[in-house]
C-alpha cells in the first residue's frame, strides 16, 4: 500500500494523537476500576453504563471549571507549564513501534530519542512549581527535579544494557532481537527500568513531589480547570509510554504467537499488563520517605544497573 | 539556498534570539528557562546538520540534566531578589568584548571556510560507537574517571560548606 | 669407609617377585585425565566444603572424606592406566597461557614414579580426613580444617603432577599458606599463631631462592615445561652435559631451587620450624609430615634431577646440609621430652635421607629409592603420628611424663605405635627396613659411581643415622611401653569416661568405665581406628612395593653393609636400654643434663640465630625506610603546605578581589590578542 | 548547504555566552553563559564534521561527532562541580553575587529556617 508522502505523515499523525487521547483516558478508566475493585468497592458507576463515561464527565467538568492564574505566579511559566509536561509524551509515542510495521516515526536511534524526549517533561513539573508562586509548589517541584534527575541515570542505564544486548538503539530492532531468556538475562535490568519508570511518573510509591500530606499537591497545587487536566493526561501518557517502552524493551513488544499479525495486540496486552502493575503498586503501597527514595536510587538501583551492563556485557562478549 | 539551509536558518534563529534572551533577562528562573530553547535548539541544529546521534545526547544529558540542575541551584539559592546584572556601563564593556568574540570568530571561521555549498555527509552512528571505543576509547576512558573525580569533587564541596556552617551553630 | 673393605660376602640383587597379572580392565573413555581429576577433586573439594556445609560439619566431612575416596580412586586408577599405557601422559590445564615468547603450556604429566607419589599422597589425604573427623569432632572451626586439607591435598597434588614450573609455583605456594593455615589452627593459642607464622616466614625466605631458582630456569629456557627446561639446560646421553656457557647460571638457578627445597623440607638451616609446627591439630602435622609439605622438596627435586645432578656445587651443597641434618635431627630427636617433637625431629632426619639419596644417584638412574622412602616414610610417619595424636587424646598431652606407660595402659594404642616405632627405626622386614636398605644402597652406589666427596659425607650420614635412629626409637618405646604402670592419673585436658562411637556420623557420647567397656578400645571411632589399621598394614608389607615393577631399582645390595647396620642398631637399642634401667619413666634421655635437655628442646637456640641472622636486619632496615619515609620523603609533601600556603598570600595581595571587572578584563584581553593575532597571521 | 551558517551561529552563541559571563554578577547565571559557549563549541565540532571541511575523505575517525561528546559530558561534569561550589558559596555567604568583593572570612549565615517567600519568589 503505498501512499504520498504527505497523506502519510498526516494520516500517522491523526493516529498517534488518536491514541494519545484514547489511551491515557482508558489507563485513567482502568485505574478507577481497579483501585476500586482492590479496595472492595464499585468505584464509579453513575456516568453511563458501569460508570466507563466517568471520565468524560471529569473532562467536561475540567472544561466548564475557571482557570485560575493567582496572583503571585509568573504568568507565562504558569500558563505553559501543562504543555511543556504533555508534548514530550505525545511525540515519544509517535517513536514506540506497535509492531515492526506499526510505527509511526521509525527514527534510527528511536531509544535514545524515547529517552532524550520524556527526559524533557520534567520541566513542565520544574515551571509548574516556579510559577505557582506557592511555597508548596515550589518545594513540591524541587522535589519532583531531584528525583527526576536522580531515576534518570539508572532508567538510562537499563535501557543501555537491553540496547547493548541487542546491538542496537532502534526500539524496532531491539524488539526483534529479543527472545525469552532475555527475561532472565535482563531481570535486575527490567527490575531497575520499571522502578526508575515508576519514580520518573511520580506515582506512589514515588509520589513525594505531590505528597498530599506534605505538599498539598506539589507543583500542581494551584491548577485548576484544563491546566489541571493537561498534568492529569500527561500523568497517564506517562504510564502509557512508560508501559510500551518496557514492553518493547524487556517483554519482546509484539513477539508471540501470530505475531505477523497479532503484534500491536500482543503489544497492547502486555502494555497493558504492565500499565496495572503500575496502577498496582500504587494501590498497595505506601509513600517513600524523600531520603529513602534518593537513597534507593543511588545505593541500589544505580549499582544494579551497572551490575546489569557488566552482566549484559559478558553475555554480549561470551554468546555474542 | 536547499531546504536544509532554509530549515537551518528557522532553528539558528529561535537558537540564537533564546541565547540572547537567557543571557539578558533579568528574572532568573526565565533566564534558566531560556536556556533550556537555546540548547534544545542546538539539538535541533545538530540534527539538521544530520548528527543525530550529537542531537539526542544532547537532548537527554544538557537538557534532561544539565539544565534541570542549573534550575534546581536557581531555586536552591532563592535568588529572585536583588540585581542580577551589572552596573550599565560594565554591561557596555562586556558587550563589547561579547561583540567582539562574535566578529573575530565568525569572520575567523567564515573566512576560512567560505560559503561554497557543501554536502552534509557525517559519521552512521554506528560509525561513532566503532570510533568512540576504538580510536579515542582512551580518551574516552579517561573521561569516566573525570565524571568520577566530578562526582566526589561536587559532593565533597557541598558537603563541607555544610559541616562547618552545622559547626558554627 | 665401608667401601675399602673387601670381604667375600656376596652381593644381593634385588629379585622381581612373580606378582600376578593385574587384571585387564578396558578402561573406559573417561571425560579428563584422572591427573585432572585428582587435582580438580580435591580443590574444589575445598571451596565446596566451605561454601556448602552451612554450620554443619557433617556436610563438611561428607564432602572433605567423599572427595579423599575419589581422590584417592583417581590416582588408583591413574596407576592402573598408566601401567596399561606405558608412557607418562600428559594433560592439560587451563590451556596454555600467552606470555609472549615464553612458553607456558601448564601440562600435568603422569609418570610411573609422579603417579606412585600421588596414589600415595591421595592415601594419606583420605585417612588423614578420616581421622581427624574423629579427632576434631568437637571444633567449631572444623570446616574451615577439613576444607583447608583438601586444598592442601590438592596443592601437594599439583606440585606431583605438574609438568610445568609455574603449577609447581602455585601448588608450592597454596601449600605454603595452607600449612600456615592448618598449623595455626587453633588460633587462640599464641604459641600456635607464633609457630604457624615461623613455619610461613622460615619456608618463605627460603622460597625466595625457589622462585629466583625457577624463574632464572624458565626464563633461561624460554618455557616452563618440565621436560622442555630440561631438555634446554643438559644433554642426557652416556653423561649429562650441560648447555655450553651456561654452567654458572644453571648452578645458581638450581642452588637457589636447592634452598627453596631445604626451607620446605625443614632441612639445614631452615630445620627449625618444623619441631614448632606440632602445635598444629595431630592430623595437620600427620599430613604435613608425611606425604605433602615436607615431601614436596623431594618430588620437586625428583622431575629437576638431571639438573641437579648436572650442576655439581648445588648438590654439593645439598648432600652436605642433608647430611649434617640427619644426623642433627637425630641427635636432637633423642632428647625431646615430647614424643610428638621426637617424631618431628624424626622427620627432618628421614627426609633428610631422601634427599640425601637424590644428591648420590648416578647419571642415568632415576630417583626410586628416594621416593622408595617417601612413600615408606610417609606410611610409618602418618602411622606414628595419628596414633600419638590418639595416645594425646587419651592421655591429655604428649609430654614424656603424660605418655609414661601409656601403651601399658590403653592396649589397642601398643600394635600400632609398636609397628611404627620399628618401622621408623628399620627393622626387618618392615618398609622402614626396606627403603632404609635401599637408601644406604642408593649411597654406597653412588660412591662407586662417582660421587665423590658428597656421596662419602652422604654414606656417612646415613651410616650414622641408623644406629641413631634405632637410638630414639627404642627410648620411645621404652617410655610408652615399659614405664611403671602407674593408675592412670588423668592429666588436665585427658579423657574422663570414654567416648563411645558407633557410627561414623553420629556423635561421640560419653560413656564412664563403669558400664565396663574395655578401657580405651571404643575410645576412638570405629573408622578412624580401620585408618590407622590400613597404615599398620601398609607399614609391614609395604616393603613388597620395591619388588614390583612400580620401581625400577637396579640397585645391588651390600649384604655385609646390610649386616654391619643391622648390628648397629641393635647395639643402639641395647645401649638405650641399658641406659634406661634405673631410670623412673624408663625415659634414657633423662641421663643427659638438663643443659642439654634444655638446649635441644629449644632447637639449639636456632631461633636466636635467625633472630640475629635475618629478623635484625630487616628490622632495621624497616626502621630506616620508615624514617626515610618519614624525614625525608614527607618533608617535601609537609612543605608543599607552607609553599603553597606562601605561595597563596603572595598572589592574594596582586588579586583585584572583585571577580566580575577582572573577568572582563581578562576576557578583554584575550579579544584583543586573539584579534592581533587573526591580523598579523 | 553552507557550513557558514552553523559557523556564524556559534559565533553568535559565542559571543552571546561572552556577554552572558561577563554581564551577569548571579553566579548561576554566569554558568549560563559558560553553557552557551560550550554549545558554540560543539557546533563548531559537529559541522567541521558533518562537511568534511579542511580534510579529505570525510572524517574517518568521527572526530566531529565524538569530540562533541566529549564536550557535553565535560560541560556535565564541570557545572555539577561549579554548582556545588555556587551552593557552598551560597550557604557561607548568604548570596551568590559575583560583584562584591571577594571574602575569605564567614559572612553571616542566612537563617535556613523560615524562608522568605517573597523573597524566593521574586
Amino acid at each position: 500500500m503505498e501512499l504520498p508522502l504527505t497523506v502519510e505523515i498526516i494520516l500517522k499523525a491523526v493516529v498517534v494523537l488518536a491514541a494519545f487521547l484514547t489511551l491515557p483516558l482508558a489507563i485513567g478508566q482502568t485505574e478507577h476500576k481497579v483501585m476500586a475493585h482492590m479496595q472492595g468497592r464499585l468505584g464509579p458507576m453513575e456516568a453511563g453504563p458501569h460508570g466507563i463515561a466517568q471520565l468524560v464527565a471529569d473532562g467536561i467538568k475540567f472544561v466548564q471549571k475557571e482557570d485560575v492564574t493567582p496572583a503571585a505566579a509568573d504568568r507565562w511559566v504558569f500558563r505553559l507549564a501543562p504543555a511543556v509536561a504533555l508534548i514530550p509524551y505525545l511525540i515519544a509515542l509517535a517513536a514506540i513501534p506497535w509492531s515492526a510495521a506499526w510505527v509511526a516515526a521509525d527514527v534510527p536511534a528511536s531509544l535514545l530519542f524515547v529517552l532524550a524526549v520524556t527526559s524533557v517533561g520534567i520541566f513542565g513539573t520544574l515551571m509548574a512549581g516556579w510559577g505557582s508562586g506557592n511555597k508548596y509548589s515550589l518545594v513540591g517541584g524541587m522535589r519532583a527535579g531531584a528525583q527526576l534527575v536522580s531515576y534518570e541515570l539508572p532508567m538510562v542505564l537499563a535501557a543501555a544494557s537491553v540496547a547493548m544486548a541487542a546491538g542496537t538503539l532502534s526500539l524496532t530492532g531491539i524488539a526483534q532481537a529479543w527472545s525469552w531468556w532475555w527475561l532472565v538475562w535482563q531481570l535486575p535490568g527490567a527490575l531497575v527500568f520499571l522502578i526508575a519508570a515508576v519514580a520518573e511518573l511520580q506515582r506512589v510509591p514515588f509520589d513525594a513531589p505531590v505528597a498530599d500530606a506534605e505538599v498539598v499537591f506539589g507543583p500542581y497545587t494551584e491548577y485548576s480547570g484544563l491546566g489541571f487536566a493537561f498534568f492529569l493526561l500527561a500523568e497517564y501518557a506517562g504510564i502509557v509510554v512508560m508501559s510500551l517502552l518496557f514492553t518493547v524493551l524487556f517483554l519482546g513488544g509484539w513477539s508471540g504467537p501470530w505475531s505477523d499479525t497479532l503484534g500491536p495486540v500482543w503489544t497492547l496486552l502486555k502494555a497493558t499488563m504492565v500499565a496495572i502493575l503500575i496502577l498496582w503498586l500504587r494501590i498497595a503501597w505506601p509513600r517513600v520517605r524523600e531520603d529513602q527514595l534518593q537513597r534507593l536510587a543511588w545505593v541500589v538501583l544505580v549499582p544494579v544497573a551497572l551490575v546489569q551492563l557488566a552482566l549484559t556485557g559478558v553475555g554480549v562478549v561470551v554468546w555474542g | 539556498m536547499t531546504s536544509r539551509d532554509v530549515l537551518f536558518v528557522a532553528v539558528g534563529l529561535i537558537t540564537a534570539a533564546a541565547a540572547v534572551l537567557s543571557v539578558t533577562n533579568r528574572r532568573v528562573l526565565h533566564a534558566g528557562l531560556w536556556l533550556v530553547v537555546a540548547l534544545g535548539g542546538l539539538a535541533g541544529c545538530y540534527l539538521v546538520l544530520g548528527a543525530e546521534l550529537v542531537a539526542l545526547v544532547q537532548l537527554l544529558v544538557y537538557v534532561g540534566a544539565v539544565v534541570v540542575l542549573v534550575l534546581f541551584a536557581l531555586m536552591l539559592t532563592r535568588s529572585g531578589a536583588g540585581e542580577v546584572d551589572t552596573s550599565s556601563a560594565h554591561r557596555w564593556v562586556a558587550g563589547a568584548v561579547g561583540a567582539g568574540v562574535t566578529v573575530l570568530l565568525g569572520g575567523t571561521l567564515v573566512a576560512a571556510y567560505g560559503w561554497s555549498e557543501r554536502e552534509v555527509a557525517g559519521p552512521s552512528n554506528d560509525a561513532i560507537g566503532e570510533q568512540i571505543f576504538g580510536t579515542w576509547v582512551w580518551p574516552f576512558e579517561l573521561l569516566s574517571l573525570l565524571l568520577l573525580a566530578a562526582l566526589v569533587a561536587a559532593v565533597a564541596v557541598a558537603t563541607t560548606g555544610h559541616r562547618r556552617q552545622e559547626g558554627e551553630r | 669407609m665401608t667401601r675399602a673393605v673387601d670381604f667375600p660376602w656376596p652381593d644381593w640383587e634385588l629379585p622381581t617377585l612373580p606378582l600376578p597379572g593385574v587384571p585387564d580392565i578396558p578402561i573406559p573413555d573417561l571425560p579428563g585425565t584422572p591427573a585432572q581429576a585428582a587435582v580438580l577433586l580435591a580443590g574444589a573439594a575445598g571451596i565446596l566444603g566451605l561454601a556448602l556445609s552451612k554450620r554443619s560439619s557433617r556436610t563438611a566431612a561428607w564432602i572433605a572424606i567423599g572427595s579423599a575416596g575419589l581422590v584417592l580412586l583417581a590416582s588408583l586408577w591413574q596407576m592402573y592406566s598408566l601401567h596399561e599405557a606405558g608412557d607418562p601422559r600428559i594433560s592439560t590445564t587451563i590451556g596454555p597461557l600467552a606470555f609472549g615468547e615464553l612458553v607456558v603450556p601448564l601440562e600435568l604429566s603422569a609418570s610411573r614414579l609422579s603417579a606412585l607419589v600421588a596414589a600415595v599422597v591421595g592415601l594419606v589425604a583420605l585417612i588423614v580426613q578420616v581421622f581427624a573427623r574423629w579427632y576434631l569432632w568437637f571444633d567449631p572451626r572444623y570446616r574451615q580444617f577439613s576444607a583447608t586439607v583438601s586444598v592442601f591435598t590438592a596443592a601437594m597434588l599439583l606440585v606431583v603432577l605438574s609438568n610445568d614450573v609455574l603449577l609447581t609455583l602455585i601448588g608450592w605456594e597454596v601449600m605454603g599458606w595452607c600449612s600456615f593455615l592448618l598449623i595455626g589452627h587453633l588460633s587462640a593459642k599464641d604459641s600456635a599463631n607464633r609457630a604457624a607464622t615461623k613455619a610461613l616466614l622460615v619456608t618463605r625466605l627460603a622460597d625466595v631462592g625457589f622462585v629466583l631458582g625457577l624463574v632464572a630456569l624458565a626464563a633461561g629456557a624460554g618455557t616452563t615445561a618440565i621436560d622442555g627446561i630440561i631438555g634446554h639446560w643438559v644433554t642426557i646421553g652416556s653423561d649429562i652435559t650441560v648447555a655450553p656457557g651456561q654452567g654458572a647460571a644453571l648452578t645458581l638457578a638450581m642452588v637457589g631451587v636447592v634452598l627453596g627445597v631445604l626451607g620446605k623440607s625443614a632441612q639445614l638451616p631452615f630445620q627449625d620450624w618444623l619441631p614448632d609446627a606440632m602445635e598444629g591439630p595431630t592430623p595437620a602435622s600427620a599430613l604435613i609430615h608425611a606425604a605433602t609439605m615436607v615431601a614436596a622438596g623431594t618430588v620437586v627435586l625428583a622431575q629437576l634431577l638431571p639438573l641437579l645432578q648436572a650442576a655439581a656445587p648445588a648438590r654439593v651443597l645439598l648432600a652436605v646440609l642433608v647430611s649434617i641434618t640427619i644426623v642433627l635431627a637425630a641427635l636432637l630427636a633423642f632428647a625431646q621430652p615430647d614424643i610428638k617433637r621426637l617424631l618431628a625431629w624424626s622427620t627432618v632426619s628421614q627426609v633428610g635421607l631422601m634427599l640425601a639419596a637424590l644428591t648420590v644417584v648416578p647419571v642415568g638412574t632415576g630417583p626410586d629409592a628416594a621416593i622408595m622412602h617417601l612413600v615408606s616414610h610417609a606410611w610409618f610417619k602418618a602411622l606414628l603420628f595419628l596414633a600419638v595424636g590418639w595416645m594425646g587424646v587419651l592421655t591429655g598431652g604428649t609430654v614424656v611424663r603424660y605418655v609414661v606407660s601409656a601403651t601399658k595402659r590403653y592396649r589397642t594404642l601398643r600394635r600400632p605405635v609398636g609397628i611404627g616405632l620399628l618401622s621408623l627405626a628399620g627393622v626387618p622386614p618392615l618398609v622402614g627396613f626396606v627403603s632404609k636398605e635401599l637408601v644406604l644402597a642408593q649411597a654406597e652406589h653412588g660412591v662407586q659411581h662417582g660421587a665423590g666427596t658428597a656421596g662419602t659425607i652422604v654414606l656417612a650420614a646415613v651410616g650414622a643415622s641408623v644406629p641413631l635412629t634405632a637410638a630414639y626409637c627404642m627410648r620411645a618405646w621404652l617410655i610408652l611401653d615399659r614405664g611403671p604402670r602407674r593408675r592412670a592419673v588423668h592429666q588436665p585436658g585427658a579423657q574422663q569416661g570414654h567416648e563411645i562411637i558407633d557410627d561414623f556420623f553420629a556423635e561421640p557420647e560419653v560413656v564412664e568405665e563403669a558400664i565396663g567397656i574395655e578401657e580405651a578400645e571404643s575410645a576412638i571411632s570405629s573408622s578412624a581406628r580401620s585408618a590407622v589399621a590400613v597404615l599398620g598394614f601398609l607399614s609391614v608389607v609395604g616393603g613388597l612395593l620395591a619388588f614390583t615393577p612400580q620401581l625400577e631399582l637396579d640397585l645391588v645390595i651390600n649384604l655385609q653393609l646390610l649386616a654391619a647396620a643391622l648390628l648397629l642398631m641393635i647395639l643402639a637399642a641395647l645401649a638405650v636400654w641399658v641406659a634406661s634401667r634405673g631410670v623412673g619413666s624408663r625415659d634414657a634421655a633423662a641421663r643427659l643434663p638438663v643443659s642439654v635437655s634444655l638446649a635441644t628442646e629449644r632447637g639449639l637456640g636456632f631461633d636466636r640465630l635467625y633472630r640475629a641472622v635475618v629478623a635484625a636486619p630487616v628490622l632495621r632496615l624497616a626502621h630506616w625506610v620508615q624514617w626515610l619515609d618519614r624525614e625525608v620523603l614527607d618533608a617535601y609533601v609537609r612543605a608543599a603546605v607552607p609553599a603553597a600556603k606562601l605561595l597563596g598570600g603572595a598572589l592574594e595581595q596582586t588579586h583585584p578581589r572583585r571577580p566580575a571587572p577582572g573577568l572582563v578584563l581578562v576576557l578583554g584581553g584575550v579579544v584583543v590578542l586573539a584579534v592581533i593575532g587573526v591580523v598579523v597571521s | 548547504m553552507s557550513p557558514a551558517l552553523p559557523l556564524l551561529l556559534a559565533a553568535i552563541l559565542a559571543g552571546v555566552g561572552t556577554y552572558g559571563v561577563l554581564a551577569r554578577r548571579h553566579a548561576v547565571l554566569m554558568l549560563i553563559g559558560v553553557e552557551l559557549m560550550l554549545g558554540a563549541a560543539g557546533l563548531i565540532l559537529v559541522t567541521v564534521g558533518q562537511f568534511d571541511i579542511g580534510q579529505v575523505g570525510g572524517d574517518p575517525l568521527a572526530s566531529g561527532a565524538v569530540l562533541t561528546l566529549f564536550v557535553i559530558t565535560i560541560a556535565a561534569a564541570e557545572i555539577v562541580v561549579a554548582l556545588a561550589v555556587v551552593m557552598a558559596m551560597f550557604r557561607t555567604r548568604g548570596d551568590v553575587d559575583l560583584t562584591g568583593e571577594a571574602q575569605t572570612v564567614e559572612a553571616e549565615v542566612p537563617d535556613e529556617t523560615s524562608p522568605k517567600m517573597g523573597e524566593v519568589l521574586g
